[in-house]
């Protein structure tokens, strides 16, 4: 009964990433796209807070905004998994409920 | 109805926005009350700036638009019962639940009597309610 | 498995259409079936026929026709919302006196009692917004 | 003084049309000018003539043509982000080949000089968004 | 030469009083306005370090929307000034520009 | 040019969003655009998420948008060449100058040497530039 818990803004932005950390249950996942894939890279001032947050959740990004913002797949936090729309579609499936942090 | 044969899912809808500022507050309040029309189970929750919406005493005149707040009294009329605050979210921003409208509903299998449909819960309480939902909206 | 998808903010503004048009044709391509897209909030400015973005860019509108005419989607304009930001259909641009309707093809306008039936019927509902 | 306004957001969805309104009413009852009011990204959706709010609500783009006719303010929507967002007035819908246009009264559309003009005229740019 | 700093989003959901007080020099005024009045309030976890910014700046808050959104003019952090539509166009002819933090 | 008749303002475009998930960069930029044709003292400020709109590489097939990155390139011919990127904003995401492109212009005063337009500065440099403004466009 785990949910897929998707968070599209920056954390740099918004609160939408720290509000899914805090309302998420430990064993959810957490797809992070648009704006949010800045939330999902090394050496950031955020990186840490989401290593940290791995003990808890298991991390997805979409590889395709990764790209768009000239941002490198290969500076991605460690085991945060890239996946494409088909992988964001797939997650969608092996996931009872998704909630959107809007 | 015109819902799938006697489905019932766990609908909650999530608000994290103060009202006013962006519309999200008003159109969320007007899918709740369609959604009422249909025999789900329903929760609402009002967390980080979306525990503003529930504040008394909400003024509206000078800034030329419509006062919505009074129709969240009105949510124990369409049967919807289950309003969680998360009680975090009051205290970073100086509130209490004195600060926020009083929501009841009557209950039917108890002589229709007056009962609290407000509930101030903490953080984890309230990551489990909705870790148990079928479908979450969000606003 | 069956999809319910939201869209609630306009075309290019955000990228949630983009976004939402991006996982609806992934979930098509895997066989997967799109109980109905709903467009709520700005969302329903995805349904004006009047868009002219500029040559060398996507048009999101015709690109969501395109999609529902092909794999009969069900795109669903919700009315109030619709009202409030100018979009109409030559339905309610009478029952309003207004002298113009700009519902692009594929897109039909009907009431928020349809998302949340989409939310009942389909095995995920995925929202797409700011 | 000469004021110039920049209004970003489409009305109703967020605060930033009403909160223009506000101010240009409180600036023009203090006696200052408006040189322009600018409508840039989603703010063209202001300019729509197709709204129809509930009856008990605020009509924005009425309230912004009334304000036009009565104080003869400059109301201009931009060419682009209008474009983009399906705002048309007659002759953008023969250029486009459209079947409608939108542009309520005492708006007009321009390019995005008009903006910068207004920023050299105006003695205070003011600008309203998200 | 000084600036007037408008905010007009919660400093609870974006980054915006933040960035204007990194980058507004020390002398400008800040008028909070729309979501942005929440940043005004006494009691929350934004309001010692507003009230530490008022050292460098002068703070504004909008009334109207103090009320719009049930708060109360008497709960505004000591020494930001309330004002109305009047008072906001009246702090923009007394500066010399207008910058938007948006 | 249709402007105040030799009026000459500092004229300010700050940007603060990432590009692709809001429209605020490329309207930005077209913005800019025209403002290089009125003889106006044009700067352009890359601060918060705003510097992500600067990376090189940028690659946007995937998404189905129309990649735009390429045009900051050509601001130098627009005679665009005060170009400030806050050092802090920068720090903050892991990126430094070598992740951006380099912007050029030449300088017509010095028989047409390329010289850089992009400056990475301080907050504290930054602040004083954005204070010294007549006009400040926000995106």
């Amino acid at each position: 009964m785990a949910i897929l818990h998707t968070v599209n803004k920056s954390p740099f932005e918004r609160n939408a990433l720290e509000s899914c950390l805090r309302l998420a249950k430990a064993g959810s996942s957490v797809l992070l796209f648009e704006d949010g894939v800045i939330g999902a890279m090394r050496n950031t001032r955020f990186s840490e807070k989401v290593a940290q947050a791995m003990d808890d959740y298991s991390f997805y990004v979409l590889g395709p905004d990764i790209q768009a913002r000239g941002l490198d797949n290969d500076k991605v936090i460690d085991g945060i998994q890239v996946v494409d729309y088909n992988g964001f579609v797939d997650l969608t499936t092996e996931h009872d409920t998704v909630q959107s942090w809007l | 109805m015109e819902n799938g044969e006697g489905v019932v899912k766990k609908f909650c809808y999530i608000n994290r926005k103060a009202p006013y500022g962006t519309i999200y507050a008003l159109e969320s309040l007007e899918v709740v009350l369609i959604a009422a029309a249909f025999d789900q189970d329903i929760s609402l929750v009002f967390a980080d700036d979306g525990v503003y919406q529930l504040t008394k005493g909400q003024a509206t005149e000078a800034i030329g638009m419509k006062n919505f707040s009074k129709t969240y009294s009105a949510l124990g009329d369409y049967d919807i019962k289950k309003i969680y605050v998360e009680k975090e979210s009051l205290e970073e921003r100086g509130l209490s639940a004195e600060d926020l409208q009083a929501l009841k509903y009557e209950d039917e299998d108890d002589d229709w009597a007056e009962k609290d449909s407000l509930f101030v819960v903490e953080r984890d309480e309230l990551a489990g309610i909705i870790d148990e939902q079928d479908v979450i909206l969000s606003f | 498995m069956k999809f319910g998808i939201v869209v609630n903010e306009g075309p290019y503004t955000h990228q949630s259409s983009d976004s939402a048009l991006q996982f609806v044709k992934a979930a098509l391509q895997k066989g997967h079936e799109i109980f109905r897209v709903f467009f709520y909030h700005d969302g329903v400015n995805n349904g004006t026929s009047l868009g002219v973005p500029p040559q060398d860019d996507r048009n999101l509108t015709l690109e969501w026709s395109g999609l529902a005419e092909k794999h009969g989607l069900d795109l669903v304009v919700c009315v109030a919302a619709a009202q409030r930001r100018g979009i109409l259909d030559e339905d309610e641009m009478g029952r309003h006196g207004k002298s113009a309707n700009n519902l692009a093809p594929g897109f039909r306008i009907s009431g928020l009692g349809q998302l949340i039936e989409s939310g009942i019927q389909s095995d995920r509902l995925v929202t797409f917004g700011d």
